[in-house]
């Protein structure tokens, strides 16, 4: 079979929700942030998908691409940061052990 | 070119002062308060300056758009910030990072101008991303404190969850259009379920942000977590905005789907509304206490936006003004005291009215205004929110709200009762007062009372909505 | 025509008395107070004494009959065109003659309570309150309105607590006037729903009027108020019961005289003043205003009236005969001729001689008010001479008090119906009356007037005969009571001996025509004989201390007991308020608006507090958690809107 | 004549007492402010009259119009028939009478004097309100003002009755509001009193709004059920305030039941007439009944004015042109009445220290002045001629006994049994407190009341014989106002 | 059955594969090699796609950048040989649903929708033509995205010079 259009939205999606699974579940904040790399990629890919399948008049979809790329950098860098500091007055990563803040 | 400074006027302000920051910063030439002064002065310039040359117009190909309306919420951001400087003056002068502080902040203000003039869902999603990763940082500024990093990780990775979501969601829209542009995606929308369903992809996202309920669950614990100056930029700099580009997202790219958006804005209004009362009745922390007032706010917003008309843009943009007013004046009151004391506590609050009048009457002020008491601004903007919300004649959904008001005040009034009535023989002593924190509540005390007996403020704000 | 200021100024000057007295006689004329008041009084009592002489004997009688004049109407207070209250003064024969009754009397015990009340702190208190009480009596017969007359009445009401509490400290005033007050406004209301129902029928509330629309069968209003019923009674049988009811109230009738006891409690001339000679007949009165309504358009009510009547006078006869506190037996005798008068006026018919009963009913009124205000004010001399109001402390007084005595002798004659006394006249126009309409209800007047005469030949006896106790002396004891005492008794003890020789069907009669009174000698006999029978009796068992009465009274047993517990009406009315009134309704309904209205409210406050506190395990802590909720609220709006919604 | 001075004068005075140094000088501002009113008030009065003498028969006089939020057609708009005028005069008394009492307080003396005089303020601005708006906004001012003075200077329970009226006061407000927008959208956006009296809305809409608006407006004058905020309110505050309480604030909802609710939507009036007439039966009795068992003389007075103000809504709900006057009269006598009545309790419980009835007896020994002016407005509850309540209680009688079916006339005959029983409470409160034997020894040290007490006094009870002798001038006022809302009614 | 399919299907499993490994695993470090090989499977459709700059984009920043970052963190944070906790099983059965759920909902409305397609003239992502419309002012440019993300990277840079430069300011 051709894949097409479908296929690879199929995949995406499939990667998206592995992703937030991996987000839900995930106890490690590190293994968290990879999940949304995860996400960010399979949104990356429904974008080049549908800018070569239905829209290759224009290059927007490849554009956005470049800048979530971009961002996920930027998102990445800050949250290794916050991480790094959360886990020096914590001395963990666990995410169940930062639940000072609740009710 | 010469249109390229006038309309992008109040973006360009803000990026020089990032940058005359910048470089301050590496020159360290500076003492710190002095510096803050320089900062409080730098925003009130940018504040003024945003009342000229105001026009409409778009640029980059209608990625960036702006009109008076535009440029009248941009400066109520503008305010915010101004006043949030001179209010937090007790915990900027402590902090070590003045000026990243502020370049952190004044990027997400920038980050916001952006979002509320862009014309375009890339432009929309980067300046989305610009105003609050930053933010996340902010949260973190109070860096040797564990809640703040709690409250840091919590905001970073959940924002990032929605963006992820959102995405998704642009991609559909993108997918099913073939463009980003806001002018080109309502033509070619038709109302199918994948269009529901990448609208629901992206509402959700300006949910989290906006705090609705059940996207909301983020708010409390941030807010408690920060410093409090990042804590009112959140609550009303970033809910402001976000409230702005609703309307235009609603009102504009999603009209033809107005059918579908109106009832999904009443169930999330009302469950938004009931939940946020309901969780804001057992608070102690005043800052967790406001996070969910605040959401209980957001709530009314959303019967404002409901109306899909421009009493309800009039009533937005209102509202969110005589917020700022009143939501910074309650920060501002709780800022001074947790930061002189320590104490963040509603108990703490008892008897304060013995030692400290003044502060008392602009917290009582914030609050009425908060839940609605004439004769506080607070009373104009509900009562128009919920004028807006009726214009679709939904009765039902109009009394809940009007209901949930009392509720609202059932827990405003918990804290006036503490420091007006309860005794207390340990009461918080008396505070001096800062003259700009003194400054800034005396400005908020001023506009929660004027800005709704000055009638001709809302038919500005009217006139600019037309 | 009348004269106006002069018959306004009747009512006027005891409430500038009350006015003047009220405001400034605490503090500045503290002293003066007394003649003040009985000043202002007389000069009210001669201006009635003019009008009555101008009205009966001017101007009065036009083509023979005494007109109804109302030379004063000012609307007080409009409801709708037609219908108002107004103030007014109404002159006919029978508010004339009460004038003359109110304001003598009221006089006499004015100038009979600068002695009895003498070097009392709340002295100028006390003429404010007589005065206030003389004005609304003179208000309530001069009035031309039935509300006018519901206003009056209602602060005849008040004036009669505020005098029955004078002594205010002593807790059985306090629940004296309580009683009386609260007894008399239930009362009151069926007055109240009764002027509703007349006023409304009648499309007016003028006394003229209404008679008027009321009385001629071929008015709409007649008409329409005649076929409107209401549980098989039409509605001015309705009205005319009720307002009865009122008139029952305030005279004490049976079942609803248990107050007038119990008032005793207030000063001895109050008592001669409110509680026997005007207040108390103004029931009396309020059926004679609106005779022509009684007797024409519902004659069923009459004849209610005259039951009650009867049986007040019978009942209260038989309980005064066990009573040992004087002025509780006076009260039970005022109570029995008040029933007399009521009766009276039950079997009474309008117009002509089938009139007699009314003309007999305001003529026994009028000597009525004679005697009883005598007998009070004697009683009054006794217990301020004894400091006791009990028979058992009393005893051979006719030395000690001479004049006491005589006049108190003159004033039991005339209540036992002696001829030629005052009483015999009127007593006998009833019976006679009585006699030619209702041969049941004649029966028992005749018994009754046995018992009365018994009874106060018992009292007096008792006081002035039986024992003879060493302890009173002239020198223990002092003199019989002043001048200013003295006076109105003697006055009085001619008004009780002559005032029978009026011929009182000249002046008032049912529709103004002269009704001449026959004296029949044949008629006469039975009751004087049964009154003397009584007196007797009296004589023979309490003339010298004896074990008798004891004697009398075990072998009667439980009759005597049941009288002696006054039929233990008061009883049966405490349960009735206690348990019914307290116990069964206003205690459930304080605790229903404790419970549950005020729980409902708590009960919002509570659920959402904790439902608040039940949701608060969402609000987690943990962010994953946040997130499932994030995804969960996507998926469920998603499904809401795709596949539900549409 | 301007009646933005009804205003403006209350507003200085409360500035001015902000701005004032020292107690005294807090406290005479505030009694020269009242005594302008006072003054204002019977300027006003008789101006009107004047007016109406002189055969002016505009429904409102001295109308205003200045336009507020232009965009939502919102005006300050302001004018007075005989019904606001009455209210005015009503709420001036009160306000001179709550200054005065109050002379001695002593905790945060300035606040309690600003709040009160903010009090009257939105009272007055409410009663000369043509524009739902407005009248809303001057409505809810008053909310926050009652809730501090009960909540700082109340005794007793005070926190928890101040939230509890201050909510269930919101409640009200919110179906208020909800009534109005819903007014405002039918009438084609107006909130305008005099359009909307114009405007035609339709039945079925009628049917909504009309029981929003008039449980609304219920809930501030203690509507049964809704009434339990009354006597936790009223016995926790301080005197002024619960003289402010009931005796103004009770009758903002009365007015606005009237005036909104009836008058703007004749139809739903008729449709729920019966249910009114028979909710205030039962309030009427049922409050009387409730009065019988209380202890406290606040609680006795606070439920006596659920049962008496349950005759102002029966007049109300009868529909009659008499009955509505009777109400509004009742109004009127109630509010001087029952402030009064709180004044004396507050007389006596300066000086006894207890409101227990059984603690007391025998004050008229000692306290003679506060004693006969207990007795006066006692006898004023109960309904005795010659006081204002007879007046007012007797048209509402003569009203309702107009509508002619067996439904009206029983629940007339039910309100009607409420005089007895109202006499058995007064007379058992009075009874035992000013008269019967001292039982307390300190009692007789105690002093009579002092100047500005029997001032207070002095003014209520002028107040009250003033409709109590002569009430043709009321009448004249009220019943033409009360005739144009029969009009409405009826459809004229 | 063409080689160019084969190629497609090979990599999407490996993705997906991969990706699921990746969330699931318990030995971090294997964690972050599983995203690298997933990262590099995605960068290889975007070869398949003949989107080539941005599967160089994709590994020159994610590979060489973001998963770089993510190692470095790793080693900051962990101790060697420590595994992962184990997530409460209640946790994972709801997010497995919700996920599952959403993806269910998400293919369901995406395989009954019928995509619009343009017929205009494709334009080739070459280098140059990103390159011009990168730094193009005019309509359908995008010099202004690029100025945006220039400044929030500026933003976050400081940002994480602050936080993460925590402990070198607290000895000051």
């Amino acid at each position: 079979m051709q894949p097409g259009l479908y296929h690879i939205l199929f995949l995406s999606a499939a990667l998206f929700f592995i992703g937030v699974y991996g987000f839900l579940t995930r106890r490690n904040l590190i293994t968290m942030l990879m999940s949304i790399e995860l996400i960010l990629n399979s949104v990356n890919l429904n974008f080049i998908a549908f800018n070569k399948y239905l829209w290759p008049n224009q290059m927007d979809g490849l554009f956005f691409t470049l800048f979530i790329i971009a961002i996920a950098a930027a998102e990445a860098a800050v949250a290794i940061a916050i991480i790094i500091n959360l886990y020096r007055s914590h001395n963990s990563i666990d995410v169940e052990n930062a639940e000072d803040l609740k009710y | 070119m010469n249109e390229f400074f006038t309309l992008m006027k109040s973006e360009l302000v803000v990026t020089a002062i990032i940058f005359l920051l910048l470089f301050i910063k590496i020159s360290k030439g500076i003492q710190h308060s002095s510096l803050l002064s320089l900062i409080q002065v730098l925003l009130l310039i940018n504040f003024i300056a945003g009342f000229f040359f105001n026009k409409s117009g778009g640029l980059f190909g209608d990625m960036y758009q702006t009109s008076p309306l535009i440029v009248f919420q941009k400066n109520i951001l503008s305010l915010a910030v101004y006043l949030i400087s001179l209010l937090c003056t007790d915990w900027l002068k402590k902090t070590e990072h003045l000026p990243e502080f502020f370049m952190l902040m004044l990027s997400a203000l920038l980050g916001m101008f952006f979002m509320i003039s862009s014309g375009n869902l890339l432009i929309f999603y980067l300046s989305l991303e610009l105003a609050s990763i930053p933010v996340a940082a902010m949260a973190n500024f109070d860096l040797s404190k564990k809640r703040s990093s709690e409250g840091a990780m919590k905001m970073i990775l959940s924002s990032a969850f929605s963006s992820g979501i959102l995405l998704f969601g642009i991609s559909l829209i993108y997918g099913i259009t073939g463009t980003l542009s806001f002018a080109a995606i309502p033509q070619l929308l038709d109302g199918s379920t994948l269009q529901i369903m990448a609208f629901i992809f992206l509402l959700s996202a300006f949910a989290f942000k906006l705090s609705i309920v059940p996207f909301h669950l983020w708010t409390a614990d941030v807010y408690e977590g920060s410093p409090i100056a990042t804590t009112s930029f959140l609550s009303v700099v970033s809910k402001g905005a976000i409230a702005f580009v609703l309307m235009t997202a609603l009102y504009k790219v999603f009209a033809p789907m107005q059918d579908v958006w109106y009832t999904m804005l009443v169930i999330l209004a009302i469950i938004t509304m009931v939940i946020g009362n309901l969780f804001a009745i057992r608070q102690q922390n005043i800052k967790r206490f406001l996070a969910f007032s605040s959401i209980a706010q957001v709530g009314f917003i959303l019967v404002g936006i409901s109306s899909g008309s421009e009493i309800g843009i009039t009533a937005v943009v209102y509202f969110v003004l005589i917020y700022t007013f009143s939501n910074l004046a309650a920060f501002g009151v709780a800022a001074v005291i947790a930061e002189q004391t320590g104490k963040e506590n509603i108990d703490d609050y008892k008897g304060l009215y013995k030692t400290n009048p003044f502060l008392c009457w602009i917290l009582a002020l914030a609050l009425f205004s908060l839940a609605g008491i004439p004769p506080t601004a607070g009373f104009f903007g509900k009562l128009f929110l919920i004028t807006a919300g009726a214009t679709k004649g939904s009765y039902t959904f109009i009394t809940i709200a009007a209901l949930n008001m009392i509720i609202s005040l059932y827990y405003y009034l918990r804290v006036i009762r503490a420091a007006f009535m309860d005794k207390n023989d340990n009461p918080i002593s008396t505070i001096k007062l800062n003259a700009s924190v003194k400054l800034a509540m005396i400005i908020c005390g001023a506009g929660i009372l004027l800005v709704g007996l000055l009638s001709w403020v809302y038919d500005y704000i009217h006139s600019l909505s037309l | 025509m009348p004269n106006v200021t002069a018959i306004a100024l009747i009512p006027l000057l005891p409430l500038a008395g009350f006015l003047l007295l009220g405001l400034f006689g605490r503090k500045y004329l503290k002293n003066s107070s007394g003649i003040i008041g009985t000043v202002l009084l007389l000069a009210s009592t001669i201006l009635a004494l003019y009008t009555a002489y101008e009205y009966f004997f001017v101007y009065g009688k036009v083509a023979g009959v005494y007109e109804k004049f109302v030379p004063l109407q000012l609307t007080w207070l409009q409801f709708s065109p037609g219908v108002s209250i107004d103030m007014g003064l109404i002159i006919d024969p029978i508010s004339v003659m009460m004038l003359v009754v109110v304001t003598f009397i009221s006089l006499m015990v004015h100038i009979y309570s600068l002695g009895y009340l003498k070097g009392e702190e709340r002295f100028p208190t006390y003429y404010s309150f007589l005065g206030l009480f003389t004005f609304s009596m003179l208000g309530l017969v001069l009035a031309s309105n039935i509300f006018q007359i519901y206003i009056f009445w209602e602060l005849v009401g008040v004036s009669s607590f505020l005098l029955i509490g004078y002594y205010y400290d002593k807790p059985s005033a306090v629940a004296a006037c309580k009683k009386a007050f609260i007894v008399t406004r239930f009362a009151d209301l069926g007055f109240l729903i009764g002027i509703l129902i007349l006023s409304f029928s009648g499309g007016t509330l003028d006394f003229s009027t209404l008679i008027e629309r009321l009385t001629s069968p071929e008015t709409n209003e007649f008409k329409a108020a005649a076929a409107s019923t209401f549980l098989g009674a039409s509605a001015l049988t309705w009205g005319a019961a009720l307002v009865f009811v009122g008139g029952a109230g305030k005279s004490a009738m049976f079942p609803l005289h248990i107050w007038l006891p119990d008032a005793m409690e207030g000063p001895t001339p109050v008592s001669a003043l409110i509680h026997a000679a005007t207040m108390v007949v103004a029931g009396v009165f309020l059926v004679a205003r609106l005779f022509p309504i009684f007797s024409v358009a519902v004659p069923g009510v009459l004849e209610i009236i005259g039951w009650v009547g009867a049986i007040s006078a019978i009942v209260a006869a038989i309980i005064a005969c066990t009573q040992t506190d004087i002025k509780r037996v006076l009260a039970y005798s005022t109570m029995s001729q008040i029933g007399y008068m009521m009766f009276a006026l039950g079997v009474s018919k309008y117009g002509g001689e089938s009139g007699l009963g009314y003309t007999a009913s305001m003529f026994h009124l009028f000597t009525h008010a004679m005697f009883k205000a005598l007998l009070f004010l004697g009683a009054g001399a006794v217990i301020h001479y004894v400091h006791s109001n009990d028979m058992k402390d009393m005893g051979g007084l006719r030395k000690l008090l001479p004049i006491t005595h005589i006049t108190f002798l003159i004033a039991c004659l005339a209540i036992a119906g002696v001829p030629p006394f005052a009483g015999f006249f009127s007593k006998e126009e009833i019976l006679l009356a009585a006699y030619n309409n209702n041969m049941a209800i004649y029966w028992i007047a005749l018994i009754t007037s046995g018992i009365t005469a018994f009874y106060m030949f018992r009292l007096y006896f008792n006081i002035f005969w039986s024992k003879e106790l060493p302890s009173y002396t002239k020198a223990t004891k002092g003199k019989e009571g002043g001048f200013v005492m003295m006076l109105p008794l003697v006055l009085l003890a001619i008004g009780a001996a002559a005032a029978g020789f009026i011929p009182f069907g000249e002046f008032v009669s049912s529709d103004g025509t002269v009704l001449h009174s026959h004296f029949d000698l044949t008629f006469s006999a039975a009751p004087v004989i049964l009154g003397l029978a009584g007196i007797f009796t009296a004589l023979w068992l309490y003339k010298k201390q004896n074990d008798k009465p004891a004697k009398l009274a075990t072998s009667l047993g439980g009759i005597y007991k049941m009288a002696y517990n006054k039929f233990y009406i008061d009883e049966i009315y405490l349960f009735i308020t206690k348990n019914v009134l307290f116990n069964l309704i206003g205690r459930p309904a304080a605790w229903f608006d404790k419970n549950i209205v005020d729980g409902l409210m708590n009960l919002i406050g509570n659920i959402t507090q904790s439902i608040s506190e039940g949701i608060k395990k969402v609000q987690s802590g943990k962010v994953q958690q946040y997130a499932i909720y994030f995804l969960g609220g996507v998926i469920v709006l998603a499904v809401l809107f795709i596949y539900i919604w549409k | 004549m301007n009646l933005l001075l009804l205003i403006g004068l209350p507003l200085l005075t409360a500035v001015a007492v902000l701005l004032s140094r020292n107690k005294e000088q807090v406290k005479w501002i505030s009694l020269l402010g009242s005594m302008a009113q006072l003054a204002l008030a019977f300027m006003l009065f008789f101006i009107f009259r004047n007016e109406r003498a002189t055969g002016n028969v505009t429904q409102m006089l001295f109308e205003q119009n200045y336009p507020l939020f232009s965009s939502l057609n919102i005006n300050f708009h302001f004018g007075v028939d005989g019904i606001s005028v009455a209210m005015i005069l009503l709420t001036s008394f009160v306000v001179v009478a709550g200054v005065l009492v109050s002379w001695n307080i002593e905790k945060m003396t300035k606040e309690f004097y600003f709040l009160l005089l903010l009090l009257g303020m939105g009272a007055y601005g409410f009663f000369i309100s043509l524009d739902l708006f407005i009248l809303f906004f001057f409505l809810e001012i008053s909310v926050i003002p009652k809730y501090l003075l009960i909540g700082i200077w109340g005794s007793g329970r005070k926190e928890y009755s101040a939230n509890k009226l201050a909510l269930m006061l919101m409640g009200g407000s919110a179906l208020i509001l909800v009534g109005i927008l819903g007014l405002y959208f039918a009438a084609g956006r107006s909130f305008d009193i005099m359009e909307l009296s114009k405007a035609t809305v339709s039945l079925s809409y009628q049917h909504i709004l009309f029981p929003l608006l008039f449980v609304g407006f219920g809930v501030f004058t203690a509507l049964f059920p809704l009434h339990t905020w009354v006597p936790d309110g009223h016995s926790s505050a301080p005197t002024a305030g619960s003289m402010f309480l009931a005796g103004i604030s009770m009758k903002l909802g009365g007015y606005g039941c009237l005036r909104v609710a009836t008058y703007l939507l004749p139809e739903g009036a008729k449709e729920f007439a019966n249910i009114i007439i028979i909710l205030s039966a039962i309030a009427i009795l049922y409050g009387a009944f409730a009065t019988m068992m209380q202890k406290d003389l606040k609680y006795i007075n606070a439920y006596s004015s659920v049962s008496h103000v349950g005759f102002s809504l029966l007049g109300i709900g009868m529909l009659t042109q008499t009955a509505i006057t009777g109400a509004l009269m009742q109004m009127v006598s109630h509010g001087l009445m029952t402030a009064l009545f709180f004044a004396v309790i507050g007389m006596i419980y300066d000086r006894t220290h207890t409101r227990m009835v059984g603690e007391m007896g025998g004050l008229m020994k000692k306290l003679p002045f506060i004693s006969s002016v207990f007795f006066i407005v006692g006898l004023c509850s109960l309904g005795l001629p010659g006081l204002s309540g007879f007046v007012a209680e007797m048209t509402i009688f003569m009203g309702s006994w107009e509508n002619t079916d067996a439904f009206h006339r029983i629940a007339t005959i039910a309100a009607a049994m409420s005089i007895v029983v109202t006499a058995v409470y007064i007379l058992r409160a009075i009874g035992n407190t000013v008269m019967g034997p001292i039982r307390n020894e300190s009692y007789l040290s105690l002093k009579d009341a002092a100047w500005n007490e029997r001032l207070a006094a002095i003014i209520l009870v002028v107040g009250i014989l003033a409709i109590g002798i002569a009430p043709g001038w009321l009448n004249d006022l009220l019943r033409p106002a009360a005739e144009e809302i029969m009009n409405r009614i009826a459809g004229n | 059955m063409t080689g160019e399919n084969i190629i497609f299907y090979l990599l999407a499993t490996m993705s997906v594969v991969f990706a699921f490994l990746s969330v699931t695993t318990r030995q971090i470090f294997r964690a972050a090699i599983y995203l690298l090989f997933t990262l590099i499977s995605i960068a290889g459709i975007y070869f398949w796609l003949q989107y080539e700059f941005i599967a160089a984009v994709q590994i020159v920043v994610y590979v060489g950048g973001i998963v770089v970052l993510i190692i470095f963190s790793i080693f900051l944070t962990q101790q060697t040989g420590e595994k992962l906790p184990i997530q409460k099983i209640d946790r994972k059965i709801f997010a497995a649903l919700a996920a599952f759920a959403g993806f269910a909902l998400t293919m369901l409305q995406i395989y009954q929708h019928t995509f619009f397609e343009t017929d205009e003239l494709a334009v080739t992502p070459t280098v140059q033509n990103i390159g011009n419309k990168m730094l193009a002012v005019d309509n359908g440019g995008y010099a202004l995205p690029f100025e945006v993300i220039s400044i929030l990277l500026l933003a976050a840079m400081i940002g994480c010079i602050v936080i993460a430069l925590r402990t070198k300011t607290e000895t000051k």
